[in-house]
């Protein structure tokens, strides 16, 4: 039987996704800390042109994330339109994901693959593991936008932490975008 | 590495040519003799440091010397697999057991010749772990060690090649397994000589092969009875 | 997403795939067990080996022929062995166990809570967790048989595949996929038992209320939830340069096994940076819940309050704190620049001081008390010996000056297997056998039990003491044998340490069988057969699906309420209404 | 019960004690100029810990027979003072420890690992593969010949990866399979690794040091004793780690020079 605070209490989501945000801030660390000191003792650093498309790319997750507040808001005033904010943003995500993968395409068209030479991996590996957790996100904005047309009342709880977990993957890439654009 | 790749892949070719010459008839009496020499200075053989095994150092009177290149009295070469590349009939597999030994770390015989499928048992008489590790490309490769008094290694390969064989734990031990379709063959001793009896009367082509001079091939027709003779004269270089 | 749900129906969804904490902590159990049994005999086979080293085991050239012809072990097959007896015990054992195993079952009920916050994820953690052992196990089976580089795995030996020796081919990359698993298994665990321990506190659970052992699953599912998030990307990066070609870990020019490795400009030492980031903390991970667990039954066996609660728990953020900056110690000849020995090394013996307290506050605890001896009191107070033991010897290895002449040797196995293997060995043991009558409604033998403990204590005594004189005579560890002139001297203190571990081994059966029995033949326990304060033993044994029986209890106290004069019981349970006793 | 567990702890702690004191097993004596520094420092800890050892066994175990009497009505005490001197205690002790062992040891850890090595010493280049250890002497040029990792040819003793045949400089190194040095000399070695990681380990010089591959890492050290030694890997390394040695001797000069000439005949 489910208890009077485990039905309306918002906090365990939201705590939990900030315990996991620290998780993936470590995994991020870890592999820039990996990228610093590989480069510091190599030869081997060729550097690589980011495929511009990257840029674009950024502005899509930039964008998704406007989209996400402005359907939060909205949900939490209970105004009209939020649920179609919550599929811009599921589109938007999508896009980026889409960009991504053209822009991994680009990169081998030019022979840059995986294993061509340290910058490329640590390009492949950051993007990819980013994607990864940018599709968790995906996975549960779809969960979020299922309730929230399911259900009379939005669910803030989860409405909140999913938005923290969004924007923290769009705060990441610009992380990302930053260290590839300076060390790779 | 990679020409002893391309090597083994030559070798089949010419082993897939070998099997649809003609045959040797039972009671062939033909032979093929010869001797391998070098011109030019060969590497000097170094003494090998076992300092590291005693329980090998202490049977070697005189330290083992290297046996990448062995050489004999007017300039003959030891250690060179010479056998019959093609014109031969296909052989039976011999089901009897060739020897590998590892004694006093020393790999005995230096180079094992083998026919396709023959099994091979390898036995480790020394108070010493070996481990035997044939790096082979071709066939499948494997690594097993081998602890003193443990059975001995059965080993067997199904596609011709020349195969170097090292064990990791006493890095001076290098020996070679010769994988042949052919059941002629011969590795010439240090003064050089080589036989291969036993041969119908037909056109062959022998090959010599060396792991550091490579490889020799000639043509040579085999009458009814009596020897042929082919030479075999490998360029040496001191480094 | 605050999952909620019912009592289940069906097999599956009850004893598989279930949601409820208690029953994953009971398969985290489990698995626990069938982890240490295998770990315990790969040990066996290892000492048998070191012992006589020439001397087949009977049968095992029938279950590994290859690794083992006609029962002789290759060296290649111990160093397996030795790999997957450190990866299990560390990973499978002491991490699942202590933590995730009694964490899992008591944590939810310990806060009030009637599950965790994310049960969903909570199965996932588990499931993932059986899955990375699998795989591990899987290894066995492989053609070239299990890794054999270490539970450490330096590259280049771990990242370069097969040349470098059997077992590092399929088997490594097995070992590398099951450890990233076993990163994701554990992460998801972490993040249930911070969210629990956070907001599903129940009425008047305020922090200070928390019951030690509680305290230290919290402070363990933070250093783990940094530790596995760093150790999956190098496990990541480790399967990227052994199955994708690239160069991580690899530098040029190596030649393994007459083959010049086609890998350029990688870092030997980033891989042990990273391990290490997370080994260490690791160790923490292992034994921190063993300083709960002592710290949670201690006062229930001597009958008043812990010394220094709060000092305690101080300890406990003090340590998950510093174990952070502590990981070069492993690393101080590793070629690292020489001044980082000496920074690594202040923090490494700072750490001494928290853990010296707690030491102190549990031998403090103990003076004037009214002890019961039951087997849960005389583990705990085997934990404090052998910790106190494996602690000490750990000022040598924190030393780089002395680790000059101790590293590498079996100095640290004795040191480590004290400190973290034992130690958190006998943290479970005693949690098995305080919280047994909760998990399964039945008492142990205690008769049984005081044997198990005397044996098993007595004999990790005659195991792991005489390690520390081989390394001081400096026999050096991960030898599959000694068979030449160096340290044949130490062969007879081999023999005696083999025979001492078979013998330890064998009074593990006692355990066993007592487990068994008394799951099934024991007698019924009582809601609280030990007079013990914390809320899982307000309620039922075994405590309902939802813990509480629907009504979550209100916290009046903290946990440490015992030997409170002047009322006829000498303790105060957590969920008890009445007045705080006068101090 | 209680008493029983007390009696065994002070039993395990008087036998270990015993044995530690003894010196039953004990390092091997000292070879080197650094090892002192070491020896006092390893002396010093054990006293350390050995007095704590034995206190918080016998402070368990007297507790612990106390706390198992089981008469009727007794209270329980409070230990005096709280946790407060407890933790003062074990700041202060343990803090003082570690600022003495920290101030002392650091010292010689930088005497072996910090201090450049002398400019006179003899300059010794070593190759670890698995599994074996090989040395390398400059000949009589005074020059290491350059390594090409493609040339490594085991089998035919080029275990360094020389190129004789375009490189004079390599023509004349002495390679050889046994760390051969004159004694009281300051020796200077280069270790590098063939294949994986490897280590350095000579108990009696009390010197270790890793080999990590792609680093060339010098150590340093002065022996003073002739005699043969043995040099053992400790960094696991592959299925022949354990049987990855080599010998140290230490020769009187005249001896030396007399190997060097044996050895350089050779190459």
């Amino acid at each position: 039987m489910p208890s009077e605070r485990a039905r309306t209490s918002p906090v365990p989501a939201q705590t939990g996704v900030v315990a996991g945000i620290a998780a993936i801030t470590m995994t991020f660390a870890a592999f820039t800390s990996a990228m610093v000191m590989r480069k510091g003792g190599a030869s081997d650093w060729a550097p690589l042109h980011l495929p511009p498309l990257l840029f674009a790319n950024t502005a899509v997750l930039v964008a998704s994330s406007g989209a996400l507040e402005v359907a939060r808001r909205r949900l939490r005033r209970d105004a009209p339109g939020g649920s179609m904010w919550l599929s811009a943003t599921l589109v938007l995500g999508v896009l980026f994901i889409a960009g991504q993968l053209a822009a991994w395409r680009d990169l081998a068209a030019q022979g840059v693959f995986l294993a061509t030479g340290p910058s490329s991996a640590f390009f492949y590996v950051l993007t990819a593991t980013h994607a990864a957790h940018v599709l968790g996100g995906l996975a549960a904005l779809a969960y979020l936008r299922y309730r929230v047309r399911r259900a009379t009342i939005a669910p803030l709880g989860t409405l909140g932490a999913v938005a923290t977990y969004w924007h923290f993957m769009d705060g990441l890439w610009l992380y990302l975008l930053v260290i590839l654009t300076v060390f790779v | 590495m990679h020409t002893r790749h391309l090597w083994s892949l030559a070798l089949a070719a010419v082993a897939a040519a070998a099997a649809r010459a003609p045959s040797s008839g039972a009671g062939a009496a033909g032979t093929i003799t010869g001797k391998v020499t070098f011109t030019g200075t060969p590497p000097r053989m170094r003494p090998i440091d076992m300092a590291k095994e005693p329980s090998c150092a202490t049977q070697h009177q005189t330290p083992v010397m290297t046996e990448t290149v062995v050489t004999g009295p007017e300039n003959a070469v030891g250690n060179v697999v010479v056998y019959i590349s093609a014109g031969d009939a296909a052989a039976g597999t011999p089901t009897e057991p060739a020897r590998y030994d590892q004694k006093g770390c020393q790999y005995i015989p230096h180079v094992a010749v083998i026919q396709v499928s023959q099994p091979l048992d390898i036995y480790n008489d020394d108070q010493t772990s070996h481990n035997i590790h044939p790096l082979a490309l071709v066939n499948p490769e494997w690594n097993k060690s081998q602890p003193p008094g443990a059975p001995p290694i059965h080993a067997s390969y199904a596609k011709p090649e020349f195969i170097a064989v090292k064990c990791n734990v006493h890095p001076w031990m290098h020996g070679y397994f010769a994988v042949l379709t052919t059941s002629h063959h011969a590795v010439t001793g240090s003064d050089g000589g080589f036989t291969l009896p036993g041969l119908a009367p037909g056109k062959y082509t022998v090959t010599a092969w060396h792991e550091k001079f490579g490889t020799q091939s000639q043509e040579v027709t085999v009458a009814a009875t009596g020897a042929v003779t082919a030479n075999f004269v490998f360029k040496a270089q001191p480094y | 997403m605050p999952d909620t749900h019912g009592a289940p129906q069906g097999f599956l969804r009850q004893y598989v795939f279930s949601l409820d904490h208690k029953v994953i902590g009971k398969q985290y159990l489990g698995l626990a067990l069938v982890a240490v049994c295998t770990g315990m005999v790969l040990s066996w086979l290892m000492r048998w080996h070191l012992g006589w080293p020439s001397a087949a085991v009977p049968g095992l050239g029938a279950v590994s022929p290859t690794g083992a012809p006609s029962g002789m072990i290759t060296p290649e097959y111990y160093l397996s062995l030795m790999t997957m007896h450190g990866t299990i015990m560390v990973f499978f054992v002491l991490t699942t166990a202590p933590f995730a195993g009694f964490g899992n079952f008591l944590l939810p009920i310990h806060v009030g809570a009637e599950d965790m916050a994310f049960p969903r994820f909570n199965m996932m953690s588990f499931w993932v967790t059986f899955l990375a052992f699998a795989v591990l196990v899987s290894a066995f089976f492989v053609h070239d048989g299990p890794p054999i580089s270490g539970w450490t795995a330096y590259a280049p030996l771990s990242a370069v595949g097969k040349d470098a020796g059997p077992g590092q081919g399929m088997g490594q990359t097995l070992w590398a996929v099951s450890i990233g698993l076993f990163c994701v298994g554990q992460l998801l665990g972490a993040l249930n038992f911070i969210a629990t321990t956070l907001d599903l506190r129940t009425k008047g659970m305020s922090l200070a209320r928390l019951p030690y052992a509680t305290w230290a699953w919290f402070i363990t599912s933070v250093i783990g939830l940094i530790a596995f998030s760093v150790l999956l990307p190098a496990c990541i990066l480790l399967i990227l340069d052994r199955v994708a070609g690239t160069s991580f870990f690899v530098p040029a020019g190596l030649v393994i096994s007459d083959r010049l490795q086609p890998h350029a400009g990688g870092s030997p030492l980033l891989w042990q940076h990273l391990f290490w980031f997370f080994g260490h903390p690791e160790v923490y991970i292992a034994i921190l819940p063993g300083f709960g667990i002592v710290s949670h039954i201690l006062p229930a066996v001597a009958r008043k309050p812990l010394l220094g609660p709060k000092v305690f728990i101080a300890c406990l953020v003090t340590i998950g704190f510093l174990s952070y900056t502590v990981w070069g110690h492993h690393m101080f000849l590793s070629g690292m620049n020489p001044f980082s020995a000496t920074l690594f090394s202040v923090p490494t013996l700072i750490i001494t001081i928290p853990a010296t307290v707690a030491t102190l506050l549990w031998i403090g605890t103990l003076y004037g008390s009214k002890l019961r001896f039951n087997t849960a009191a005389l583990f705990c107070l085997g934990f404090i010996s052998v910790f106190v033991s494996g602690g000490l010897s750990g000022f040598f290895l924190a030393q780089p000056s002395v680790d000059v002449y101790l590293h590498g040797t079996y100095f640290v196995v004795g040191h480590f297997h004290f400190v973290m293997g034992v130690a958190a060995m006998f943290g479970i043991f005693a949690a098995t056998y305080f919280w047994f009558p909760k998990m399964f409604g039945r008492m142990m033998n205690e008769t049984l039990g005081k044997w198990h403990f005397i044996l098993t204590f007595i004999g990790v005594y005659c195991v792991f003491m005489p390690m520390h004189f081989l390394g001081l005579a400096g026999d050096v560890r991960r030898y599959s044998a000694f068979t030449d002139d160096y340290m044949k001297g130490s062969l007879p203190l081999h023999r005696f340490i083999t025979v001492a571990a078979l013998f330890t081994g064998a009074a593990q059966l006692l355990f066993l069988y007592n487990l068994v029995r008394s799951r099934f033949r024991g007698p019924l326990a009582p809601a609280n057969p030990w007079d013990a304060t914390s809320l899982e033993w307000s309620t039922a044994s075994p405590p309902p699906h939802d813990n509480f029986g629907g009504q979550p209890p209100t916290v009046f106290h903290g946990p440490n309420e015992y030997g409170v004069a002047g009322r006829s019981g000498d303790y105060i349970m957590q969920a008890s209404p009445e007045p705080e006793p006068a101090a | 019960m209680g008493k029983v567990f007390a009696v065994i702890v002070v039993a395990i702690a008087a036998v270990s004690t015993t044995i530690f004191a003894l010196h039953l097993w004990w390092p091997p004596p000292d070879i080197s100029v650094h090892g002192a520094g070491i020896d006092h420092e390893l002396g010093q800890t054990m006293i350390a810990t050995g007095v704590l050892f034995v206190a918080a066994q016998v402070a368990l175990a007297l507790f612990v027979w106390q706390g198992s009497d089981a008469r009727e009505g007794r209270t329980v005490k409070r230990f005096p003072g709280g946790a407060t001197p407890l933790v003062a205690f074990a700041v202060v002790l343990v803090g003082i420890e570690i600022l003495a062992l920290t101030f002392v040891g650091s010292k010689v850890w930088a005497n072996i690992y910090i201090a450049p090595p002398d400019s006179g010493a003899l300059h010794i280049d070593v190759q670890a593969e698995q599994f074996a250890f090989y040395f390398r002497h400059p000949g009589a040029d005074a020059r290491f010949g350059g390594l090409h990792p493609d040339l490594i040819d085991d089998g035919s003793g080029n275990f360094f990866g020389l190129d004789p045949a375009n490189d004079t400089t390599a023509r004349d190194d002495i390679v050889s399979s046994s760390l051969v040095i004159p004694v009281n000399r300051p020796i200077l070695l280069t270790l590098h690794a063939k294949d994986v990681g490897h280590s350095f380990y000579v108990p009696d010089l009390r010197l270790q040091q890793d080999f990590v591959p792609g680093l060339v890492i010098p150590l340093h050290f002065t022996a003073t004793r002739t005699g043969k030694y043995e040099i053992v890997c400790t960094q696991l390394c592959g299925l022949g780690h354990h049987t990855m040695r080599a010998f140290l001797e230490v020769m009187t000069p005249d001896q030396y020079d007399q190997w060097l000439k044996t050895q350089a005949a050779q190459q």
